[in-house]
């Protein structure tokens, strides 16, 4: 046999070689980076970046939940309608606690968006796997169900946060430490948490198993349903701390909250290289098309070429161009 | 040419039949501000959510020294915060249609009133129907403009005998307000009037009131006087003899008022409150725009 | 075979494992009848059978993949229900499955850690599994790295990785499902050596083969199954080669390989010039004439498989000319060279070659369902009979007709490929390991089919990893290296150790003559 | 051999035994049609009976295209910006004919119809099965793109069809034939023609074997690339065919036309018993999957027993339920 020796020693080297596929997204983004800045110059202005690498923390923080999920062979539709149920909640929660708790609501408001969060995932992820039915239609439904839910408790109006509150509230959003964007750390702490998770730990292990091959995962012990509802919570959990962000910057709920979302999401996933399919899952793609999304929407708002009605198209056409470049990049 | 003043105008994006109309407007209003007054670069973006909205008066107030903004709010209080943040920097703040949770951060105010667009429709179907009958409401999607118009609907009707049969979403789109409406009739025998809050629904509605032969309903009624309703209203249609204005063109309106600002003619400041009153054969002409796409 | 351990083994008197009675049905359809067997540590018990005799069927029922409709199983003298193969595993018994079974995506280390990963603290430990990886890899003689993703591995890497899983920790019975089919000389070796090592730890090794000389080399007794029942148990030492296969099949066997034709000289059928596939990793020209049978010899990872899937347009290639019946392919495509006459049978038969969960018919069908239904239409009626057909002529042993190809037992899926590509009527065939998985007697009357397709003027290419099958069967190999074709043999030349000399020393080139 | 004689003598007796698991949705759309009477008498009137089958024309045609994309492998999110894209197409080309070609426009712009939904869905398939990109993705894009265009063809207005045509035009949606209105008719012929190809001919079973799998077909010869963006063609004209009966209902094109169909679609194909992952398609499912869903929206305006908000939450939940019964039923 070919010596242990040269074996054992080849892992790390190989791991060392730079893939070009997986660098494909953060390509796409370099690119579209540089033609936002040919065409406006104010594009590069430490004022803009530092607004649309914030606003793009929801999309981003979400995207990871959904790594996860689609890592391990599902698909989560209803993360818009979730995102926007459990604001409302939250919201509604934090008022009723400030006359007992003052500005402490918000932190028990936020305890209360967790929870939700994860148990509207866990809901996903129980009807998903102990009904066995395909994700597009269980988020289909459910995705309706948090829709409406909102819309119930908004009376179909708005659901705003108490006055006395967005003051206190206004820096998680608005705020910054030494300079970065609350926002940013905390989808940088998501990245570090979810990235730890799916890399480095057994349960990240198996997510990508459950998504690789079902029936291998099985009889390799995986309880493969158990590893695909706990990515269905943690990704409520993300809309959750999504949530927290998110209220600052608008101060209410609305049944209009978060909608297409669950689109958004999607496409940031799979711009960033994750498969549809499963068996694989990119965090940091996930946030590069995450950026991708909200930079293309930026760059048009800031160039004045298109006709308002066009804005739609032109989005749609770059994505499809950048996942035409991402193919053929990975394609050596 | 030297621009010296800009001028941002954010409105939503064209996803129906109003919305579709204040995008023309402004469009329209833009091309004439311009060709008015070289001086004044104005530019409108569209956002298709409160979100996008917000974003866009980030990226605008980023990227330009904005003298104006002109903002049609998605919501009143998720856009506060934001436009308050633009004004801080000494931004002149028009707004328009839906005011803001503080009206002290606007300088000009330009309104419609969603409440009167209810109120004055039911005032007048109280009257046709004497004071009694049974009616159905279709509503759009839910928002604040909704909610008003339905509010103040409401609050008229439940001063009379009228009885509301049924409240349900069409989203303001006139594919389901048709189903919608097909399944109302199926539903009750007997329908006095429809009050559709908006006329894109209301042309559903017209097409599954024809198709189903019901001679029961006297009476439906839409809103915002839109280009097919108004010719309904000039021809003297019986079904539908009135409109309540909510015209898209408020939109320009404000921009004329914002943009005069600095053309140094005349210091615009104070609310003005369009009224909402009820378009009839008699008055149809003045709310008629045969090349506005509304 | 090792006499003392043999006979530790006919002394053990008590079963790790045994079976009473066990049945399975599926639906009205009986696969397996009242089987009773014990295994015993120390021992190679070897269980052997016809195609569809329902030796995958029983290991599955003993591994916790299935279970059985009928009978029980012991462990160690007391009775045992395993819920699910996991289960199995935990009590010690661990089945490799006849088909690959790997998570694609994962890695090798991944993939043989899945469900029982180390760990420190939180974390995985990959450098641990890597390092256990590498040992297990060695012993089972596969070439693999830790990190490789197993979907980019050639199929008999795969199956020496599922081997090597299931070597990982100790077991008390460790079941093969042909793991050799796919596997050449050198891997087999490595193999039988870990076997002797398995067994001489006092663990029970059951072994399905159809290669009957590992049998007689490995194996302590040998269970004979015939169409799903148990013909019984005997001591390796009692049977050889031909008893075994008259015990299966139940009749006497004729001569295995038919007489060579010798060369050819006639114009060649198929010529290949300047192949260049995967942008460089193989290349190579040749050509095959009418009435031989080319043989194509090399280890695991040589580049055979690579180098036909280039040809057929598969994969990225590029050719100097190809031309096939005197037509030539400007660009190749499975579909231009059916046309011209030439047809490829894949190593994969799971994963390129059926759809496992279609009907017999639509799968035997696809590939010619233009000469089958030559309307727009489909003729169902010709489909059927066509079925019947192919059932009959190449004894795929089917119990009913509308099963899925997925339920065939996997020498009678590897029959039913070889229908569906011969539906097409080339005139040249390009066989990737023609018998895998199949059964000594249909081995010969493959073997006769390929004979007397090439009596008929036409050509066949056989890729093999079984070396008596490429020696005996083949007029001229050509043999591969590291993407080259390093030696040609021909007539006298061809024997095993060339083969293998050529196959595995690319210096100098002396096991044939040296090919540019 | 075991005996060539019961080889020969299963498998007609098979094909004869019920399958119960096709069944599903036709038990389901019973069920629910039951509830519907139990709920409300007037849901059985003979009126609104007809209404809802006609008002599930569009959805039903158009998921008997999606069921090829689907059973092929792939999915196309893009059909309902299609259906307007097609419709103001349709609508403008027939306003222009009027004066050349009178009452015969109709006829002429049915036919651009045909042409443009057909290039539509090419356009769907080329980057697909050309570009290698995931038809999830490729479809989202140009949803942006056929919705952009609609809003620009309409300046974000409508697209309302010529009124000298809108009385010869009415009767494809309102008129019948022996008391079948002309849409059903319609779906009958959409269905018989989709049977057929799908389950007749040797197109569709390479449709199914593409779907089933991919590598499987290339090996055998198929041209899977072919095959799947014919079935995206199949889909753009289905969408072509309901656009032709959609216009006469309203007589316009809106940017608002078609919204959300494509969710409605893949709903109905899905509750149909057709797999998201490929490989199978039931065309009489997905029409049953269309049905169901018309239903469940017409019992719920009939009854009165949810709040106006809670309505979508109620579908929502209805479909899981619909789809776990389905589940049972199917494990026998
Ligand atoms: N799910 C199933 N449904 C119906 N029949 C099945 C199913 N699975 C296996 N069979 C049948 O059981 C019989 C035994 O199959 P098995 O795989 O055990 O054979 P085998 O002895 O391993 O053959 P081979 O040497 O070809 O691998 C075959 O006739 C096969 O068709
Ligand atoms: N060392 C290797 N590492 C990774 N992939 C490999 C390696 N060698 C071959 N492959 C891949 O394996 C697949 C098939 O292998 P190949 O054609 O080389 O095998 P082969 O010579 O036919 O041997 P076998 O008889 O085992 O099939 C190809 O996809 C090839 O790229
Ligand atoms: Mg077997
Ligand atoms: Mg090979």
């Amino acid at each position: 046999m070919s010596s242990t020796a040269d074996i054992t020693a080849a892992p790390e080297k190989r791991r060392q070689g730079i893939r070009w596929g997986e660098l494909a997204p953060f390509i796409a983004l370099a690119v579209i980076v540089i033609l936002g800045a040919l065409i406006n110059s104010n594009f590069l202005s430490a004022n803009n970046l530092l607004n649309v690498v914030t606003r793009s923390a929801f999309i981003a923080i979400i995207a990871v939940g959904a790594t996860f999920v689609i890592a391990s062979g599902g698909l989560d539709l209803s993360v818009g309608s979730m995102m926007a149920f459990v604001t409302g909640i939250m919201i509604m929660s934090m008022n009723a606690m400030v006359p007992a708790l003052g500005n402490w609501a918000i932190l028990a408001g936020a305890g209360v968006a967790l929870v939700v969060g994860s148990l509207c995932g866990l809901l996903n992820g129980v009807i998903v796997t102990v009904g066995k039915i395909e994700p597009f239609i269980v988020t289909l439904g459910t995705m309706g169900i948090f829709r409406a839910f909102i819309t119930f408790l908004s009376d179909g109006g708005s659901i705003p946060i108490d006055r006395s509150l967005r003051e206190a509230y206004r820096p998680v959003y608005f705020g910054d430490f030494l300079g970065i964007p609350y926002p940013v750390l905390m989808t940088i702490v998501v990245i570090a948490v979810g990235s730890f998770l799916l890399y480095r730990t057994k349960y990240g292990r198996r997510v990508t198993a459950a998504g690789s091959s079902d029936d291998v995962a099985r009889f390799s012990g995986v309880h493969v349903g158990r590893v695909r509802t706990m990515a269905f919570v943690i990704q409520g959990f993300c809309v959750a701390v999504a949530a927290i962000c998110y209220v600052p910057r608008l101060g209410a709920a609305t049944p209009t909250t978060g909608q297409l979302w669950e689109l958004q999401v999607i496409t940031a996933v799979v711009i960033g290289g994750t498969l549809l399919r499963g068996g694989k899952g990119r965090i940091l793609g996930s946030v590069a098309g995450a950026l991708i999304l909200e930079v293309i929407a930026n760059v048009m708002v800031l160039s004045d070429m298109v006709s308002e009605y066009l804005v739609a198209a032109v989005q749609g056409a770059i994505i499809i161009i950048a996942m035409l470049a991402h193919r053929f990049t990975n394609a050596r | 040419q030297n621009i010296e003043y800009t001028i941002a105008v954010s409105i939503p994006a064209a996803t129906h039949g109003w919305t579709g109309g204040v995008v023309y407007h402004a469009e329209q209003a833009e091309q004439q501000i311009e060709a008015a007054f070289p001086n004044i670069d104005v530019i409108v973006s569209t956002a298709s959510s409160a979100t996008a909205q917000v974003s866009a008066l980030e990226d605008l107030s980023a990227t330009n020294d904005l003298d104006a903004l002109v903002i049609l709010p998605f919501t009143s209080e998720e856009l506060t915060g934001p436009v308050e943040t633009v004004a801080q920097g000494g931004t002149f703040i028009t707004v328009v249609d839906r005011g803001l949770s503080d009206p002290s951060i606007q300088d000009l105010y330009v309104a419609g009133d969603n409440i009167a667009v209810g109120a004055n429709t039911a005032e007048w179907l109280v009257e046709q129907l004497g004071g009694e009958g049974e009616i159905v409401v279709l509503r759009g999607i839910p928002t604040v403009i909704d909610d008003e118009r339905i509010q103040g609907f409401t609050e008229v009707i439940d001063q009379s005998n009228i009885e509301i049969l049924d409240i349900q979403y069409a989203n303001w789109n006139q594919d389901e307000a048709f189903t919608l409406m097909q399944d109302y009739l199926a539903r009750y025998p007997n329908i006095d009037a429809v009050w559709a809050n908006d006329d894109d629904m209301l042309l559903g509605v017209l097409e599954a009131v024809d198709q189903a032969e019901r001679t029961d309903v006297q009476y439906a009624l839409g809103g915002n006087g839109m280009k097919q309703v108004i010719e309904m209203v000039m021809d003297g249609d019986e079904r539908t003899p009135i409109s309540t204005p909510y015209p898209p063109s408020m939109i320009a309106s404000a921009m004329f008022m914002t943009a005069a600002q600095f053309a140094g003619q005349a210091p615009m400041r104070g609310s003005f409150l369009l009224d909402a009153p009820l378009i009839t054969p008699e008055n149809a002409e003045q709310f008629y725009f045969p090349d506005s796409p509304f | 075979m090792n006499a003392a351990v043999h006979a530790l083994a006919e002394t053990t008197a008590l079963p790790v494992l045994r079976a009473e009675g066990l049945a399975k049905a599926y639906g009205p359809i009986t696969v397996l009848k009242d089987v009773t067997l014990d295994i015993r540590p120390g021992e190679v018990h070897a269980i052997i059978g016809e195609n569809g005799a329902g030796k995958s069927t029983l290991m599955r029922l003993l591994s916790g993949h299935a279970r059985p409709t009928a009978g029980h199983l012991e462990m160690d003298g007391t009775r045992v229900d395993f819920a699910d193969s996991v289960q199995a595993e935990a009590a010690g018994v661990v089945l490799v499955h006849q088909e690959i079974l790997l998570a694609p995506d994962l890695t090798v280390a991944q993939n043989l850690f899945l469900g029982r990963e180390l760990t420190r603290g939180l974390m995985v430990d990959d450098r641990a599994m890597n390092r256990r990886t590498a040992e297990v890899l060695a012993r089972v003689g596969a070439n693999a790295h830790p990190a490789d993703i197993v979907s980019d591995m050639p199929l008999a890497q795969q199956q020496l990785i599922q081997i090597a899983r299931a070597l990982l920790d100790d077991r008390k019975v460790v079941i093969l499902d042909e793991p050799t089919a796919m596997l050449a000389n050198e891997e087999v070796e490595a193999l039988i050596g870990v076997v002797d090592t398995l067994r001489s730890q006092g663990v029970a090794v059951l072994y399905i083969s159809h290669r009957l000389e590992e049998v007689e080399q490995l194996a302590d007794r040998v269970t004979v199954l015939r169409d799903g029942e148990m013909i019984g148990t005997w001591p390796a030492s009692e049977l050889d080669q031909r008893q075994m296969a008259e015990l299966m099949v139940g009749r006497e066997l004729s001569m295995l390989y038919p007489p060579k034709r010798g060369l050819s000289s006639a114009a060649p059928l198929l010529v290949v010039k300047d192949l260049s596939v995967d942008h460089g990793k193989v290349e190579a020209s040749f050509e095959v004439r009418p009435g031989e049978v080319l043989g194509i010899g090399g280890m695991i990872g040589a580049g055979r498989t690579e180098l036909i899937e280039g040809l057929m347009g598969l994969r990225p290639s590029h050719a100097g000319s190809i031309q096939v019946n005197g037509t030539t392919i400007a660009r190749p495509s499975v579909e231009a060279m059916m046309h011209a006459g030439l047809v490829y049978l894949t190593e994969d038969r799971k994963g390129k070659g059926l759809l496992l969960r279609e009907r017999l018919a639509p799968n035997l069908t696809l590939q010619a369902l233009d000469s089958v239904s030559p309307g727009i239409m489909l003729d169902r009626a010709g489909e059927t009979r066509a079925l019947r057909e192919a059932v009959e002529e190449y004894d795929i042993r089917v119990r009913a007709l509308t099963l899925e190809a997925g339920q065939l037992s996997g020498g009678n899926q590897q029959k039913l490929l070889l229908a569906k590509v011969m539906m097409t009527d080339p005139s040249v065939v390009i066989i990737d390991e023609p018998t895998r998985g199949i059964d000594i007697g249909n081995k010969s009357e493959i073997y006769k089919f390929i004979d007397a397709l090439v009596q008929a003027g036409k050509a066949c290419v056989v890729i093999s990893s079984e070396l008596p099958e490429l020696v005996g069967l083949a007029d001229r190999v050509l043999v591969m290296r590291g993407g080259r074709f390093v030696a040609e043999l021909t007539g006298e030349e061809i024997t095993e150790q060339k083969v293998v000399y050529a196959a595995a020393s690319s210096r100098d080139r002396t096991g044939g003559r040296a090919i540019a």
